[in-house]
């Protein structure tokens, strides 16, 4: 119990060093830095163009596919993981079930590939 | 030998050959639907008259019950035991006595000589005959089964034909009215299926032995509970404890009667339920009228008897006062409203309220001479409103209208019809020697018993109604006649044909009121039976 | 008779048979995916239709093949025979007995005749992939099944988000129309938040039992008094989540729209099956407190009034809201809720004693599921002629198609609750067993909104006879959609004239100790 | 370090963590600084250059004086910018990459903290970097900027999926998702690492993590020439330094963690070799997977976006998937008899 | 210690419903459900700890719940989208397309 909880410690202290290190940087930086703003300093960059029109423009609806397909595989290792680290102790059985579920996963892959969501043709 | 044919089956669907061979037949052909439609319409009454040559009131009908199981499910009960499974059972039970013999052959008369009547149909004949012929079903059904869905089933299948008919083939208003029409009635079936169903779940039980016992919509079985609901209390008790509470309270008792009363009080219709007949009335087609106002009012009363009267005689007897003052109310206000009527069908439609009025008279009295009476008058309302609404259906097939304003004199050119108009018109005032005179008078005899101001009353509105019958019918028959309508043809043979035979009944049952009364000997028995043991105990 | 504490058996292959409805279904989906991939994009989809038809009936043949074999099994020695021959799968959380084998040929066989309807209906214009839509539903109906063969609430909850997601998508199949979009995205958000309600219930009942088991969550919340809120708040939820799902008042706001925007083979599928399975549920988890009851009355009774309250108001609600609808999906769905205000009655009336209403439910939910079709098989066939599914299409069908119109009477009576059909008798023995049930409130309320009902139900009759919309063309009905009428109009008629055979076949092969409580010796 | 794990946690024991937590953090700057230095020295030798020598003898203060000089630089937020998600961007990219260095072990004794499921932390936490990166694109409300995050998102999490299942192999084998447990397990000759036993999922996790780092080949995110800088167009300054900062402490992260899972850990190829300390051998295969990633920009061309997702989704998650069952099949045959 | 991760449960509950029914977004709304099912989880993981028979039941039933939340969310999006192509807009008060 005293090892659970003090790993876990070391993972909150990794923590709060990682948010401790930007803020301490960034807060001796803005003491160094000079800070002498103008509106052509804070225009947003366009290859030195005026900007046009919005910045956060429509993006292709192919990056939620993507995100999509990484939702299904990513919940496929949450099942994964814990088969994996078991295995050794089940039987054949577990095996073929995993190899349905897998497989019911990779038909969906296939359907991704058949209706052309794995091929980027713009952007 | 008639009795072992399944006669009241045979009666009940004879209408099906019909409808089938209807249903073959093309769309277009006019005649021979009709012929059809009418020869199958003779079949039920063929039947019925053999089963009334037949008929012994001794035997109270016994030789020509027919009992089927229709349902019978066997619930899976969480027991210990096996023995006590419980189900319920549902029959196909047909049965006539004394109360149901005469409204049956009053249906299959007024069905063919509606079936006759219905030359004015001009559009959709197969169609028409079809529904037709399902609603003869549906109202024959009514007055034999004896079981109470079986009875539910009979009396919704006389509310869709309906529905149609009047919907698709009558007169302007017609959607409104077969909307109204569907309304109220459903409303009034739907108050009759809760009563039912408390008395099936309350009064239906019944031990048949040690290991079948069961729920049922059997009229004897509820019949049988309620005249000794101590006894099915204590077998039900024994069977299993539980079940003794399910067994009907006092209030339970008055809920039940209520409904009913509400119920058969839409269809009768009894005063303050009665405004969607006035439309049916005047929307629907003649030969439909004929039907509704012939029929299936009468089968309000029906109801009324045979549920309400027969199976709570203790409550009847407490409300007969009440049941007397709303047969009053209905024969004052039918009969004045009537007075000032200017549209003929509208006249008949309030003498109708008028004459159901002296019904609910006659069972009021909830004596002898007073429910026959009642039947009588139900019988000789029947014929008579259904001869009425056939004058009605011709007359204006030929004038285009129903006012009395615009017609006049029509003596002059069809001195037969008005001669039978006549005539009818008289026995619906009650003249001697006609129909309405012996339903009348042993109604009002039969209160005079009991209730003798209120007869009195009641007798003041009877003669409202020759002032309004004469008033009307007359109008129509003599004073000036427009110039169009001079040169209208009389009766047709076809219009003839039902004309007389309808005087003929009407005629009959006036003089010989036997061929009536002697069938009904025994139907009121037991409840008369009942009625003296309980109220005097 | 107590619950037993299986341990957990190796799943053997006599287990996988046990499963084959269930695989037969599966298999047949991926099988059709991997076809529908590898056909030619310009060959017609239809054929797709009729395999997913081949694997529903196969799976059906199966489902009742099992169903006679399990009752003619011979009981082991000393087995009541009330409780005995139920087939217990994954350390009881999956049960094939009498209840889910009957439920399984309702959804299969509403199934069936929705496919069918599609076949005859379904337009490439409106639905452009319809081999996604064929075998899509084949999950959906998976999904149904392992619902009610669930006895754990894991397994349900697998299974009911199987039903639920699938059939989001096939919502929205109508691509290129609006309404299905936003219909599908609304009942996304219903749905969502009808299962997370019901999650919400679920953990509930679980931290009240420590269990997720049906059987084992009845007995011990029997044994453990104090912690009775808990399982009151556990219901309080599962019946909210339950209640969206079946559409009940006054949950049931999204149905209309939900059914207007999708396909309207789907708004069949979502009235039938994703109800009837929903229903069944709930008729479990109720019935199993029944058990309960026996030893704490209050919580059995409490949440019977709340099923019956519910019911009173979704068939209030559906019947009151129905009579402004012009559109017919929006009737229907309405129609919809007040059906499942009376199909809610017999799983709120309780094990009073007497019985379980197990049979009225069945009975009704086969009428149910002829009548709806049958209706929405007239509707897309009309709506196909018209191109609308407004009210006023139905104008003048008896001129124009009538013998559709005939087989539409029939089922607009039974909807009515009229007789000589199934929908009277369904409501007959409902009410009938909320009066032995002496629950004498529920039978006004249900016999008045009926006869309310009538006014919208006749109004389509008005409609196809007392109207016209002056296109006297006659309306072609496709052979596969006529064939569902027909079927669907004669069953209605059957169900009416010997509603026996069904009640007897349903307590032939139920058993309320086994398929309702869970016990077993 | 097991001794003070064992220990009741103290507020003497919390400091001495913290100490090493600072330690640690002191490394990896170190790290850092001079992975940079060698990345262009690396470079430069290969294309033939110098590389970096002015600042500082060889050159070796070019960063330092690199990472002062991003210090006080202005910092500009750009008006449109969604300020408060984009001071927070750098941050979060910031935070897991160094939190995830939290579990992984050095020697059988040298390790911070020893948690079970290790490898999911891991994976778990960096999955986050890739939302700092999105919000980051995004709250810069820059046509560029927001193409790249999003090319980046896309990129990181096509590619954590045959990442993640490459290593379940791994985990099937040792039968622990401890990464202590994990290196300890790997045998004392170098072929029973895990590289050789399980070398499909050891190639797709090279592949795979070259990838989530956004290194050449896959730099696609930050491809100068069609996107000027990726995600980060609008960040100057130590903002700025901290999305470089993240990047190379995934260099160290990623390199460590292929070292335990893959290379035997601490362990010496051969038994004989046990001489030398196990924290030598870490080191020295550490420094041969981060030369590996310096050789791989040197040599490779950028590949193509469609190539990219193409070969993530269609090669190797396949693959990954394959050496599953591959794996599985072994064990089950041969192992558990 | 149960009944406070019940209240934390409860209140997390709560706020997903009111913003499921409530809030205009349709993104917003999306991510409410999610929030209700989270609370869920966290009812079960503490039950699951905390519970009468306490069990691993809870945790899986988590992992469940979870996994299938994400399927949920990931349609739900992809529903959203297609909805949001053909109106463009996602506030929730705009689609009543079949109001009309």
């Amino acid at each position: 119990m005293e090892k659970y909880i003090n790993n876990y410690v070391i993972v909150a202290i990794f923590i709060v060093l990682g948010i401790l290190l930007p803020v301490v940087a960034l807060t001796v930086g803005r003491m160094l830095r000079p800070n002498k703003p103008n509106e052509e300093k804070k225009t947003t960059y366009e290859s030195g163009n005026e900007p046009v029109g919005e910045g956060q423009v429509r993006f292709n609806v192919r990056y939620y596919l993507f995100a999509l397909m990484f939702v299904i595989f990513d919940i496929e290792t949450v099942f994964l993981y814990p088969w994996a680290v078991a295995y050794n102790q089940l039987g054949l059985f577990v095996l073929v079930e995993m190899a349905i579920f897998v497989s019911l996963l990779l038909i969906g892959l296939i359907y991704a590939w058949k209706k052309k969501v794995l091929t980027w043709n713009s952007i | 030998m008639i009795s072992e044919l399944p006669i009241l089956s045979l009666i009940t669907f004879s209408p099906l050959i019909g409808i089938i061979i209807l249903a073959l037949l093309p769309r277009g052909s006019s005649r021979w639907l009709r012929v059809t439609a009418i020869g199958t319409a003779i079949l039920p009454l063929l039947l019925s008259l053999w089963l009334y040559a037949d008929y012994d009131s001794a035997k109270d009908g016994k030789p020509y019950e027919e009992q089927v199981t229709w349902v019978d499910t066997h619930f899976d009960r969480l027991s210990d035991g096996a023995s006590n499974s419980l189900s319920f059972k549902l029959q196909y039970h047909m049965g006539i006595d004394g109360l149901s013999l005469p409204l049956l052959l009053l249906t299959t008369i007024v069905a063919l000589m509606a079936a006759l009547a219905s030359v004015h149909i001009k559009k959709r004949w197969k169609s028409f005959y079809i529904w037709f012929l399902l609603l003869e079903i549906g109202m024959m059904g009514v007055f034999m089964a004896r079981d109470v869905i079986l009875f539910f089933v009979f009396f919704e299948m006389t509310l869709i034909p309906m529905f149609f008919l009047i919907g698709i083939w009558g007169y302007m208003g017609r959607e409104k009215a077969a909307n109204r029409f569907l309304i109220y009635n459903g409303i009034g079936s739907a108050i009759m299926l809760i009563a039912f169903v408390l008395l099936i779940s309350t009064a239906g039980f019944s031990i048949e032995s040690e290991s079948v016992q069961f729920f049922s919509g059997s009229y004897d079985v509820i019949k049988a509970n309620l005249m000794d609901p101590q006894a099915a209390v204590n077998a039900a008790s024994a069977w299993n404890g539980n079940y003794g509470n399910l067994f009907m309270s006092e209030s339970m008792h008055w809920t039940i009667f209520i409904l009913l009363l509400i119920a058969f009080g839409i269809k009768l219709p009894i005063f303050p339920f009665h405004t969607w007949m006035l439309r049916v009335h005047t929307e629907a087609p003649p030969s439909i009228v004929m039907i509704h106002s012939g029929i299936l009012l009468k089968m309000g009363a029906y109801g009324l008897l045979r549920f309400g009267i027969i199976l709570f005689p203790e409550q009847a007897h407490e409300w007969a006062t009440v049941l007397a003052v709303l047969g009053v109310i209905n024969i004052l206000y039918g009969a004045v409203l009537a007075f000032v009527q200017k549209e003929f069908k509208l006249v008949l439609a309030y003498s109708s309220i008028s004459h159901m009025g002296i019904v609910l008279l006659g069972i009021a009295s909830l004596n002898e001479i007073g429910l026959q009476g009642a039947m009588i008058q139900l019988v000789s309302h029947g014929l008579i409103s259904a001869l009425l609404f056939l004058i009605v259906g011709s007359l204006y097939e030929r004038t285009g209208t129903t006012e009395l304003g615009e017609l006049g004199g029509l003596a002059r050119s069809m001195p037969f019809m008005s001669g039978v108009l006549l005539t009818a018109g008289m026995a619906s005032l009650g003249l001697p020697g006609l129909s309405g005179f012996i339903g009348e008078f042993l109604s009002l005899l039969g209160l005079f018993e009991s209730m003798r101001i209120l007869t009195a009353v009641a007798v003041l509105g009877v003669i409202l109604t020759a002032v309004y019958v004469l008033r009307s019918v007359l109008a129509i028959t003599f004073g000036p006649m427009q110039e169009k309508y001079v040169a209208l043809r009389d009766a047709r043979l076809i219009e003839a044909v039902p004309m007389i035979a309808l005087v003929a009944f009407i005629v009959l049952i006036g003089i010989f009121p036997a061929v009536l009364t002697e069938p009904m000997k025994h139907g009121f028995d037991t409840l008369l039976q009942q009625l003296s043991g309980k109220v005097g105990g | 008779m107590q619950v037993v504490q299986q341990q957990l058996q190796p799943f053997t292959w006599s287990d996988a048979a046990y499963l084959a409805p269930e695989w037969i279904l599966i298999v047949v989906a991926i099988a059709l995916v991997i076809l529908d991939l590898a056909m030619p994009r310009r060959m017609n989809r239809t054929v797709i239709g009729w395999l997913t038809l081949g694997g529903l009936l196969t799976s059906l043949g199966f489902v009742i093949w099992r169903l006679i074999d399990m009752k003619g099994a011979p009981l082991p020695e000393g087995v009541n025979a009330q409780l005995g021959n139920t087939i217990r799968l994954f350390g009881d959380s999956y049960r094939i007995d009498g209840f889910s084998s009957l439920m399984k040929i309702i959804f299969l066989a509403a199934a069936v005749l929705i496919v069918l309807i599609s076949i005859g209906t379904v337009r490439s214009k409106e639905i452009p992939n319809k081999g996604e839509f064929y075998y899509l539903l084949l999950p959906a109906v998976v999904g149904a099944m392992v619902m009610v063969s669930s006895s754990d609430l894991i397994t349900l909850y697998v299974g009911l988000e199987l039903l639920s997601i699938t059939t989001y998508i096939l919502v929205g199949m109508r691509k290129y129309i609006v309404q299905s979009a936003e219909a599908a995205f609304k009942y996304v958000v219903t749905g969502g938040i009808s299962s997370a309600l019901l999650l919400f219930g679920i953990s509930y009942f679980y931290g009240a039992s420590g269990s997720t088991n049906l059987g084992q969550i009845g007995m011990k919340a029997a044994q453990a008094g104090d912690l009775t809120p808990l399982m009151y708040v556990g219901f309080f939820f599962v019946l909210a989540g339950f209640g969206i799902k079946i559409a009940a008042a006054p949950f049931h706001l999204w149905a209309a729209d939900v059914y207007q925007g999708a396909p309207t083979p789907i708004s069949a599928f979502l009235g039938v099956i994703s109800k009837a399975a929903a229903l069944a549920v709930l008729f479990r988890i109720v019935q199993n407190v029944g058990l309960l009851g026996s030893y704490t009355k209050p919580i059995a009774d409490d949440v019977n009034l709340a099923v019956l309250i519910m019911a009173a108001a979704a068939m209030i609600a559906g019947t009151t809201a129905a009579l402004r609808q012009h559109n017919m999906k929006r009737l229907l769905a309405l129609s919809g809720v007040a059906n499942a205000g009376y199909l809610l009655v017999p799983v709120g009336l309780g094990l009073s004693g007497l019985h379980t209403y197990v049979g009225e439910f069945i009975f009704y939910l086969v009428v149910y599921l002829f009548m709806n079709i049958g209706a929405f098989a007239v509707l897309s066939v009309i709506s196909k002629a018209a191109g609308h599914e407004e009210l006023k299409g139905f104008g003048g069908l008896y001129y124009r198609a009538p013998w559709t119109a005939v087989a539409t009477i029939v089922f607009v009576l039974s909807l009515a609750g009229l007789p000589i059909t199934g929908g009277f008798f369904g409501k007959l023995f409902i009410l009938l067993g909320a009066a032995q049930a002496q629950n004498y409130w529920i039978v006004p309320i249900m016999v008045v909104t009926s006869v309310i009902s009538y006014y919208f139900y006749f109004g389509i009759i008005r409609q196809m006879f007392m109207r016209s919309t002056g296109d006297d063309q006659e309306i072609a009905v496709p052979g596969t959609t006529g064939i569902v009428i027909w079927l669907s109009a004669a069953a209605v008629v059957a169900l009416g004239v010997m509603p026996g055979a069904v009640m007897d076949f349903v307590y032939k092969y139920f058993s309320i100790a086994a398929d309702m409580l869970f016990l077993y010796l | 370090m097991g001794t003070w794990l064992d220990e009741t946690l103290t507020w003497g024991n919390a400091l001495i963590f913290f100490l090493w937590g600072v330690i640690l953090l002191a490394i990896v700057l170190g790290f850092v600084t001079y992975a940079i230095y060698f990345e262009r020295k690396v470079i430069g030798w290969m294309q033939l250059r110098i590389g970096p020598n002015r600042v500082g003898p060889l050159g070796l203060l070019q960063t330092v004086a690199d990472i002062l000089k991003l210090l006080i630089k202005e910092d500009t937020i750009p008006r449109k910018a969604d300020r408060m998600l984009f001071i927070l961007a750098p941050a979060l990219a910031y935070v897991p990459a160094f939190a995830v260095l939290a579990v992984i072990p050095y020697t059988q004794d040298l390790y911070f903290a020893d948690i079970n499921v290790g490898l999911l932390y891991y994976v778990a936490l960096s999955g986050i970097s890739t939302i700092a990166i999105v919000i980051g694109g995004w709250s810069s409300n820059n046509k560029y900027a927001l193409l790249g995050g999003m090319r980046s998102a896309a990129q990181m999490i096509s590619y954590e999926v045959p990442l993640v299942i490459s290593v379940v192999g791994v985990v099937m084998m040792t039968g622990s998702l401890n990464l202590r447990i994990i290196g300890e397990q790997q045998g004392n000759w170098f072929w029973e690492w895990n590289f050789l036993p399980q070398i499909i999922g050891f190639v797709v996790f090279i592949i795979a993590a070259v990838s989530e780092l956004n290194r050449t080949p896959f730099d696609l995110p930050e491809a100068e020439s069609e996107l000027v800088a990726g995600y980060h167009v609008e960040y100057s300054g130590f903002r700025f330094a901290f999305f470089m900062l993240t990047e190379y402490v995934y260099v160290y992260a990623i390199a460590a963690l292929t070292t335990v899972l893959f290379l035997g850990g601490w362990h010496a190829p051969a038994p004989f070799l046990d001489f030398v300390p196990g924290i030598i051998w870490f080191l020295l295969k550490f420094s041969c997977i981060v030369f590996f990633l310096f050789w791989l920009r040197a040599t490779m061309p950028r590949i193509r976006v469609d190539q990219l997702m193409g070969f993530g989704w269609k090669v190797l998650l396949p693959l990954a998937i394959l050496n599953v069952f591959i794996t599985a099949l072994y064990l089950e045959l041969f192992i558990k008899g | 210690m149960l009944s406070s991760y019940l209240m934390v449960a409860a209140i997390l509950f709560c706020i997903g419903l009111y913003g499921a029914l409530v809030k205009k977004n349709a993104v917003i709304v999306l991510l409410c459900i999610e929030l209700m099912l989270n609370a869920v989880n966290l009812n079960l993981v503490a039950f699951s700890k905390y519970g009468v028979g306490a069990s691993l039941t809870g945790q899986m039933f988590t992992l469940f719940t979870i996994a299938i939340a994400a399927a949920e969310a990931a349609v739900g999006i992809a529903i959203l989208i297609a909805l949001f192509r053909a109106r463009g807009t996602v506030n929730v008060d705009d689609y009543d397309e079949m109001r009309r």
